[in-house]
Parts: structure tokens; C-alpha cells; sequence
């Protein structure tokens, strides 16, 4: 299910003096299998582009190409594309409103005018793929579910249309750490055991870091980089720059660089940080 | 020293004496002292919004006691002083700011307050420029980023002249950058103008800069000391479901590997130190 | 998709006129002594001295005349409509017929009657929004904040009640940037907000009122809670940063007003009305 | 009259949603009459009347009425007297026909409990699980349907009374906008009041 995006122009307001324009000439594609992240700062534009990926915005200058299927075509079935691109809003509370879990994940296969065999079908398995327990949530009131759980009943509503992209809009936003770990873990099984196609939009440059294999760095409505996720974050000047806050664990190795020792640029999380330090402090001790 | 606030063996249920009561605090001796900057940490639904509800009288005690400067917050006479003294910012910038115009809103509390006209003008210039806001002195709220809107609520608390400050988890709804501008103006609050800061978050980045943090979890107060000794007890702080200090993640590490590095390390200058002595 | 597009909550048009710099409780006291005027008008001279005074306003206040006739524009074809419906359905028992059309007939009183409402509701609706277009919203509430206080005498509530109406205009823009994004999130679930009928669209109705009321609710209790910790408690014992100050040109308007009100007044009293 | 911190809120964010509705047209919906459309607005105005009281039902109706008579959705909104004052009704007929309902819907529950019970006792569970959702649900989707009912007639009774619009005119308006309008109006009130209690755990569950 690839995603051609072709000179994808975007403006807020059009037609009023308001107008402001977002986007400007962006050209991407997705394939197959990726697990991109885009980043940049807030309001660079990366959710009004990222919501062209499933025709919640429409271009009026540009295209944007979803298996085949040109968006601004009007033969083209957008309920259906909105179904095999799924997206998942930061917060949850935005789409959760059936009484009960069950009939809230029910919602998209219910609109996608399944069976009830194949509904209930549906459900149970987008439950286990977020690790939500069907036997003692499926009847439990949305409302009653904690933060992350929300979260993943969220997704998994999303994941009962049986997507082959998913679009992730900074779900972990205002988690605590345990939560944030166990989102990202059900993000990182559904990309490997499921293999979908991931795109995960996120504020957070430590997160982005460690689960994308591509990343996009979207700034002023136009795309600025777009490259393997090491050779991105080897830019970090330009990333700050921009106003984005680099990964913690990479600011401490630049730190350490200027402080005179030979670590390697491009770390990405803590555990990379942490060996290439002793990499470095045992081969100092070899020179002893 | 005189205590600000101090809780006496505080429980708290919601609902209490109903079927449906939920228990939510239990036992908490708690005491925030003036000058500090104090960090409640704990996961979501640990009791630490609850807790810090107490702290200026938004919610009473089912048992025990809060006293704010001497003054019980069961007696209901008393909450007026009590806001005087401890001002509140809560997590979602959005529901707390009231007027469509950034100035209008910080003068709020202080017409609330019903001060002279002059005196509130005072304060919000004094609010304005002490959180470098005043740039945005006439812009409607809707215009501004959530960080911004977060100063601004802080401002709006500060404009009341507070002795202490309970930010309750500030930073949660923010970005990166946000985040990080909310904690030097908080920081600076505390140096600078000596506000007591009282400091919910789960983002340990935040909390090594405090004085003194405490740990909740399950309504119950479990760890308590300065970041450099709570963060020792590695599997105990992330027992609780909260994770390490990046530094003291990697001195932490370093110091099981037999280098010499002090393993009870927070600041990143601190760890660049130790590693030099290293060279 | 984007709902945010068409809000344009007080039209109010940033200008240096006069009329922009009068106190707002000057214009909203102005604007209701018209209105009422209005709504006793009933013959074809008053209308002629409303449009005249009308029409002075609008040259003072430095609005381009086509401003003002561009917003009654989506006002025309219901406008139209009830024209017609009064022309042949309005009738007294000895008025004139002046033709005949099918199995309508059109009367004297018909066309006096449609004329009268359709002047009556063009000038209330350039009233408004000549107020609308000069005072911005934050000047509005306090203006009435500050017009409404002699009432707590009588027990009203007025700076509590301004208060909701403070809250609501604050509202309004967040809670339509939360509505766009549930209805896209809806959306982004299969549901097809244009197609359907009568039923099927209505049911489509819940998944967006549930979380925008909830989500609602919830933002009341945080602002509830945010409010009396900034020790809110109502509007005894309030004071206000910015009061409100006359100056010469107030005098001068309510001197313009109060002399043309008694002209009005006047003519509404010894013209007879044509219906 | 007293107005608690809660009720001036609770009257501001539901004023807030009239406004939104009504500038973003989602409070219109399509039905197959000559205008188009039958109008929800003022759903929230019920909703503050059935969950708040008369006052905030009050309240929420004036910021409604000021709202459609500063940006007037058809001309004859432009007079106060059609725009402003029958909109204060709404909410407080609401409440009115909810706690009165409410009062009788208690009282027959509690008289005719045994019959009841012996009767739900022979259905076959299906129908009785299926009345049973309806239990207790009365009193709202009156209140709906008064509150809804008092929108179309004192705003159409206003417009005919002032000359507006002939009452042959009115009268049909009102049938064909208003029935719909009172359908819709009541079955959001139920859903919305059920869901919101469900976020209000100290409120009566129904």
C-alpha cells in the first residue's frame, strides 16, 4: 500500500484574508513495510500532512497517490482508503464515545458493514494486538479505562478496520513512563509481527529516535530532510537549530566530544550512549 | 523553619461514604518548607494530583490534616488566606485561562483578590516581565502555543504574589520545547524571587533539578530525599514505575562496569567531570 | 475538512473613527434605544429619518458603505420570501386589492405590511451589527459588565453572568479546533458525514456530540477547579484592573441620540402608521 | 439568585456550544423540507436545563438568543423579541417538564414495582432486557421534547405575532421543522445526559 505524495501544496483558510499557507511542495514516498517518523517543530505542518495520507485533507494542488488511487479523483472510494490508512489522534478522548470497549472498537468494521461473526472477530483480535484482555474489558465503559488504556482502545479501534498503514499523531503524549513503554511496544510489534506500515508523527525526538528506520523533518510547511534515521540525527546542528530538543542521551555524548573525548556522533538512545562511553573509557585504559 | 505546608497523617477517599468510595490516599506526612523546590513524582493515578488538590484547599481531608501556614484547610474560613499564600497551575493550560486577552487573564486573580486598581496593574506588568511575556500582553490566548499558554497561567498565579507555587504537572500537554521553557521559568521562580515550588511530573529530566523529591504510588508516599539519593535505589524508583535520570542511567552503568564513577550522579556536568578525572 | 474556517465570532473591524473610540456602554445604550425605536416604527417617515441617521452613523464610523450592504446580503432570499408571503397572505377587512395572481391575491396592506417588516428587520440587523463591526468583543462584555451593575441592587448577578459569556467566547474557538479533530477522527473510522438520509445522517450524530459534550464537561470541572484556586468566588468584593472612562465625545453622542430619540419619538407619535 | 462558580462555568461552556454549532452549521440537519434543514442548537440549552437547573438552562438560552441575534441565522432574528426572549424558556421548560416527570416517573415506578416485576417475570428475557434500557429515561426525553417543542413555538409564535411571517405560514413551519426537531432534540438529550453521567459517578445513575 504505497503512498505517493507530488508536489502537495496546503493552505488554511483558502479564500479568506486569513489564508495561510502550510505546506509547500512536498514530496514524499512511502513503501511498503517502513516505519517512518516525521518530525519537526510544533506547527511545522506535520499533522495537516500526515492527514493527506488517508483523504481527511484533500489536496487542491498537488496529489497524493494511496495504492494506485488518486485522492482528488472522485471516483476514488475515500471510506475505503480512510480504512486501510488508519489514524490515531493524540488524544483518545476525541474518538472513544460507545458505552462499552467492545462496541467502541466495533465502531469501524460496524461502519465497514461486516458481519457480526466477523465483527466480534475483529474486535478480539485488535484487542490482543494492543494487549488489551478481552474477557475482562471487552464490557467495561470506555470512559472508566485509565490513560493508556485509552490509548490503546484508541488504536485498537483503528486496528479493527484492519489498516495496512497506520498514522500515529503523538500518541504518547502526556503518558507517564510506564505507559509511554507499553505504547511503544505495541507500535513496534505491530510493525514487526503485523507488518504494517508505520508512520509515527511525535514531538518526542528520544522516541522517534529509537523506533524509526526513516525519518522526516518537516519545518515551515516544507520537507527539510528526509533520510535513514542515523543520518538525520548525524545533522543534529541543523535539527537545533530549527528548535528542536535532541535526544538526552545524544546532547550528553556532544558534550562529552567538545570535553575532549573521542565518542562517535549519531547515538541515539541511552544504551548506545552508554556503551560507545565505555568503548571509549576502556580503550583509554588500554593506552595507559 | 516554619513549615508552608504540612500534612498530618491525610487520607483522602473520593466518594466517601458511598458505595462507589474510592480510597486514594492513605496516611500521607508530608511537609513543604520555604525556599524548596519540591518534586512529587509518582505514575498516573499514584494520588499525586490528589495530594497536591490538598495542598491550597481545592479538596478536605476525609481524616487527618492540612495545615497551610498555620491554618488548617478544614476550617473553611481560612481557604480565602490559604490561596493567598499557595497558588496553583494545573496541567492543561487551555482550562485554566479565562479571558480572551493574555493581560485581562493575568489580572484575574488579583481583581479577584479585589486589590486597588493600581496595585493590579502592578502585578501584571510585574508578572509579565518576570515571565518574559510581555510581548504577548495583548494577544488573544487562542494565538498562542501550549507553552506560551502555560507561562501565562503561571503568570497569572504569580500575579497573586504567592508564597508558594503548585504546579501540577505543567509540562505533560507540552512539547519538548515547551516543556523545557515551563521549567526554567519555574526554576528562576524559586532562585530568583525565593517562590517555594512544589512540582508534579513523571519527567525525571525535571526533577534533578528540584531540592527534594518524593515518590507516590498507590496513594501512598514511598520514597522520599534529595534526587541523588532516591535515584541510588535504581529497581526501586523503576519498581514504581518512573525511569532513571539519563546521567545517572549511564554513571549508573558505568560504576557496575568497575570504572571509577560516582553512581549517584544527575547533572550532565557532573558525569563530564567524573569522566575527565578518568583521562 | 475544516470546521475553524467559517467561525468569525464578533465581526469587529479595527478602525480609529469616533464611533470606534465612543465608550462601549455609550454604543450598546445607543444601539438599544434604536432598536426599540425600531421596533415601533411603523410608518414610511420614520424609516426615512432611521435611514438618514443610519446612514450618518456608517459615514462616521469610517466603514466602507459596501461592508455593511454585503452582510445583509445572505439575509436576501429568506428576506424575499417573507416580502411575498406577507404581500399576498397579510389582509385587513377593507383594504384595496391591487392584482390578482392564480388563487392569491395581492392587497394594499399586504405590500405596506411586507415593506414594514422588511425595513423593520434590515435597519435592526445594520443596528447590530454597525456595534458588532466598531466594538470588539472584549470591549462589549465590559461595557455591559459595567451597564448591568446598578441591577445587583435588585439582586442580578450582572458581573457573574458576564462572566459566562466571557467563559463562552473563550470557548468557543478551542472547543471547535476539539470538534474538527473528532469528526476527522470519526472520519478517519468510516463514517461518510455526507451521505445518508434523514436518519442515517442524524445517527452520525453521536459519535461526534458524545466526545465533544464529554470532553466539554470535562474541561468545566478542570476550569471550575482553576477558577476558585485563583480564589474566585463571584463578583462581591471584585475589583477590575481597566475601568471604563467617558470622554467629550460620549457627551456629545448621547447629545446626538437623546435629540434624535425625541425626534422619533415625535414623528412615531403623530404619523399615522400606514398599517 | 445565586450563582455558584459551577453554574457560571457550566452556563459558559454549554453558551460555547450553541455558538459552535450554530457558526459551524453541525447544528443543522437535513431533513426532506422545503428549507433544508431542522435545527439542534439549542440541545445544549436542555441539556443545562435537565443536568444544572432552571438557571443555568436560563443562562445558557440568553448567550444562545444574544448569539443568534448578533449574527442572525434568518432575518427576522434580527428583532430581540424573536431571537432573544423565547430562548430563555427553553431551558427552564426543560427542567421543569424533566423534575416533574421525574417526580411521577418515581412515584408509578414505585407503586406498580410488584406488577411490573410479575410481568417482566413472563416476557422472554429479550424483550424484557430490551425495555429494561429503557428504564428511567422518561423524564429526559420529555424534558427533550418540551424543551425542543418551546424553541419551535415561542420563536414561531413570536415571528407571527410580530408580523414576520402569516400564521399559515408559521403554523406549517412548525410542523414541518418542528416534529423532526423534537425527535432529534429528545434522543439527543437521552444519549447525551447517559453519557455524561457516565463521566459523573456522584450524579443519580438512571
Amino acid at each position: 500500500m504505497p503512498i505517493e505524495v507530488i508536489n502537495l501544496n496546503h493552505s488554511y483558510k483558502e479564500g479568506t484574508p486569513f489564508e495561510q499557507q502550510v505546506l509547500f511542495d512536498i514530496n514524499i514516498s512511502i513503501n511498503d513495510g517502513e516505519f517512518i517518523g516525521i518530525i519537526g517543530p510544533t506547527r511545522a505542518g506535520k499533522t495537516t500532512l500526515a492527514q493527506h495520507f488517508n483523504a481527511l485533507h484533500i489536496p487542491r494542488r498537488g496529489k497524493v497517490i494511496i495504492d494506485g488511487f488518486d485522492t482528488t479523483d472522485k471516483q476514488t472510494d475515500l471510506v475505503s482508503i480512510r480504512h486501510q490508512v488508519g489514524y490515531v489522534f493524540q488524544n483518545p478522548d476525541y474518538q472513544l464515545f460507545a458505552p462499552t470497549v467492545g462496541e467502541d472498537i466495533a465502531f469501524g468494521p460496524v461502519n465497514q458493514k461486516l458481519p457480526a461473526e466477523k465483527i466480534k472477530e475483529r474486535v478480539q483480535e485488535a484487542m490482543t494486538q494492543v494487549g488489551l484482555d478481552y474477557n475482562t474489558l471487552l464490557n467495561r465503559d470506555v470512559f472508566a479505562l485509565s490513560g493508556g488504556q485509552k490509548r490503546r482502545a484508541a488504536i485498537a479501534g483503528v486496528l479493527a478496520c484492519r489498516p495496512k498503514v497506520l498514522v500515529l499523531d503523538d500518541v504518547t503524549a502526556g503518558l507517564d513512563p510506564r505507559g509511554r513503554e507499553e505504547i511503544l511496544n505495541v507500535i513496534g510489534e505491530l510493525h514487526h509481527r503485523e507488518k504494517i506500515t508505520i508512520i509515527f508523527i511525535s514531538n518526542s525526538m528520544d522516541e522517534a529516535a529509537s523506533l524509526a528506520e526513516r525519518i522526516i523533518v518537516i519545518n515551515q510547511g516544507k520537507v527539510i530532510m528526509d533520510d535513514a534515521t542515523r543520518k538525520v540525527f548525524a545533522r543534529f546542528e541543523e535539527l537545533n537549530s530549527i528548535g528542536l530538543e535532541l535526544p538526552e542521551a545524544m546532547v550528553l555524548i556532544e558534550k562529552l566530544r567538545l570535553a575532549g573525548f573521542n565518542l562517535p556522533t549519531g547515538v541515539l538512545n541511552v544504551n548506545e550512549a552508554l556503551n560507545s562511553i565505555i568503548k571509549v573509557l576502556l580503550e583509554m585504559e588500554a593506552h595507559k | 523553619m516554619e513549615k508552608i505546608i504540612e500534612t498530618i497523617d491525610l487520607n483522602y477517599s473520593y466518594r466517601a461514604g458511598t458505595s462507589e468510595e474510592v480510597r486514594a490516599l492513605y496516611d500521607i506526612n508530608i511537609s513543604v518548607l520555604p525556599g524548596e523546590m519540591l518534586a512529587i513524582t509518582g505514575q498516573n493515578g499514584s494520588g499525586k494530583s490528589t495530594l497536591a488538590r490538598h495542598f491550597n484547599g481545592l479538596l478536605t481531608p476525609s481524616a487527618g490534616d492540612v495545615i497551610v501556614k498555620g491554618l488548617s484547610t478544614r476550617n473553611k474560613e481560612n481557604i480565602k488566606e490559604i490561596r493567598k499564600v499557595v497558588g496553583m497551575v494545573f496541567q492543561n493550560p487551555d482550562n485554566q485561562l479565562i479571558s480572551s486577552i493574555v493581560e485581562e487573564d493575568i489580572a484575574f486573580g488579583p481583581e479577584n483578590l479585589g486589590l486597588p486598581q493600581s496595585e493590579i496593574r502592578e502585578r501584571v506588568n510585574w508578572a509579565l516581565h518576570t515571565l518574559n511575556l510581555e510581548k504577548l500582553r495583548y494577544e488573544p490566548p487562542n494565538n498562542l502555543s501550549a507553552g506560551q499558554k502555560q507561562q501565562v497561567a503561571i503568570a497569572g498565579v504569580l500575579a497573586m504574589k504567592p508564597e508558594c507555587m503548585v504546579l501540577d504537572e505543567p509540562t505533560a500537554h507540552l512539547d519538548p520545547r515547551g516543556r523545557r521553557e515551563v521549567l526554567e521559568s519555574s526554576v528562576r521562580l524559586n532562585k530568583e524571587e525565593g517562590i517555594t515550588i512544589v512540582l508534579l511530573t513523571h519527567y525525571m529530566n525535571e526533577v534533578i533539578h528540584c531540592d527534594r523529591m518524593v515518590i507516590m504510588d498507590n496513594g501512598r508516599l514511598e520514597m522520599q530525599g534529595t534526587p541523588r539519593e532516591i535515584f541510588l535505589n535504581s529497581k526501586e524508583v523503576k519498581k514504581m514505575g518512573l525511569d532513571l535520570p539519563v546521567v545517572t542511567h549511564i554513571a549508573a552503568g558505568l560504576n557496575r562496569k568497575g570504572f571509577n564513577v560516582a553512581p549517584d550522579l544527575i547533572h550532565t556536568e557532573e558525569l563530564i567531570d567524573n569522566l575527565c578525572r578518568l583521562k | 475538512m475544516e470546521l475553524t474556517k467559517n467561525i468569525t465570532l464578533g465581526v469587529y473591524l479595527p478602525g480609529t473613527s469616533i464611533i470606534h473610540h465612543l465608550d462601549p456602554r455609550t454604543k450598546i445604550i445607543a444601539a438599544m434605544v434604536l432598536i426599540v425605536l425600531l421596533l415601533f416604527s411603523r410608518s414610511y417617515t420614520t424609516y426615512s429619518l432611521i435611514f438618514l441617521f443610519t446612514a450618518i452613523i456608517v459615514l462616521f464610523s469610517g466603514i466602507p458603505p459596501g461592508y455593511v450592504v454585503r452582510g445583509l446580503k445572505p439575509m436576501l432570499p429568506v428576506l424575499v420570501i417573507m416580502w411575498i408571503f406577507q404581500l399576498f397572505l397579510f389582509k385587513t377587512p377593507d383594504t384595496t386589492i391591487l392584482f390578482e395572481w392564480w388563487i392569491l391575491e395581492a392587497t394594499e396592506a399586504g405590500l405596506h405590511m411586507a415593506n414594514l417588516i422588511t425595513l423593520r428587520v434590515l435597519f435592526l440587523f445594520t443596528v447590530t451589527t454597525l456595534l458588532t463591526l466598531t466594538t470588539s468583543v472584549v470591549n462589549l462584555t465590559d461595557g455591559l459588565e459595567s451597564l448591568l451593575k446598578p441591577l445587583r441592587m435588585i439582586g442580578l448577578p450582572s458581573q457573574e453572568l458576564v462572566m459566562t459569556l466571557v467563559i463562552a467566547l473563550r470557548f468557543v474557538l478551542i472547543l471547535a479546533e476539539e470538534l474538527e479533530k473528532i469528526v476527522k477522527a470519526q472520519m478517519a473510522r468510516g463514517v461518510a458525514f455526507d451521505q445518508g438520509n434523514f436518519i442515517q445522517k442524524t445517527k452520525k450524530l453521536f459519535p461526534v456530540f458524545l466526545p465533544l459534550f464529554i470532553g466539554a464537561f470535562k474541561r468545566a470541572e478542570e476550569l471550575i477547579v482553576a477558577m476558585e484556586s485563583r480564589s474566585y468566588t463571584g463578583g462581591k468584593g471584585r475589583t477590575k484592573m481597566k475601568t471604563l472612562q467617558m470622554s467629550r465625545a460620549d457627551l456629545a453622542a448621547a447629545v446626538v441620540i437623546v435629540t434624535y430619540s425625541i425626534i422619533l419619538i415625535y414623528v412615531i407619535v403623530t404619523v399615522e402608521p400606514v398599517i | 439568585m445565586n450563582l455558584s462558580v459551577r453554574k457560571i462555568v457550566i452556563s459558559g461552556i454549554l453558551g460555547a456550544i450553541t455558538i459552535l454549532l450554530a457558526v459551524t452549521r453541525l447544528g443543522f440537519i437535513p431533513v426532506p423540507t422545503p428549507a433544508g434543514h431542522a435545527t439542534i442548537i439549542h440541545v445544549p440549552v436542555i441539556l443545562g436545563g435537565i443536568l444544572e437547573g432552571p438557571v443555568v438552562g436560563l443562562i445558557t438560552g440568553a448567550i444562545f438568543g444574544l448569539f443568534s441575534f448578533l449574527q442572525p441565522g434568518a432575518p427576522f432574528f434580527a428583532d430581540p423579541l424573536v431571537s432573544i426572549l423565547p430562548r430563555l424558556f427553553i431551558g427552564i421548560v426543560a427542567y421543569l417538564v424533566y423534575f416533574l416527570t421525574k417526580k411521577v416517573d418515581t412515584v408509578v415506578a414505585h407503586t406498580f414495582e410488584k406488577p411490573l416485576l410479575n410481568i417482566k417475570k413472563k416476557m422472554s428475557p429479550g424483550i424484557a432486557g430490551a425495555l429494561s434500557k429503557f428504564n428511567g429515561i422518561l423524564p429526559y426525553l420529555l424534558g427533550g421534547a418540551f424543551g425542543s417543542a418551546t424553541n419551535t413555538v415561542f420563536v414561531l409564535g413570536m415571528v407571527t405575532w410580530r408580523g414576520y411571517l402569516p400564521s399559515e405560514v408559521s403554523i406549517s413551519i412548525g410542523v414541518l421543522h418542528g416534529v423532526p426537531e423534537l425527535i432529534v432534540a429528545a434522543i439527543l438529550t437521552v444519549i447525551l445526559v447517559k453519557g455524561i453521567q457516565r463521566i459523573r459517578p456522584t450524579e443519580d445513575k438512571a
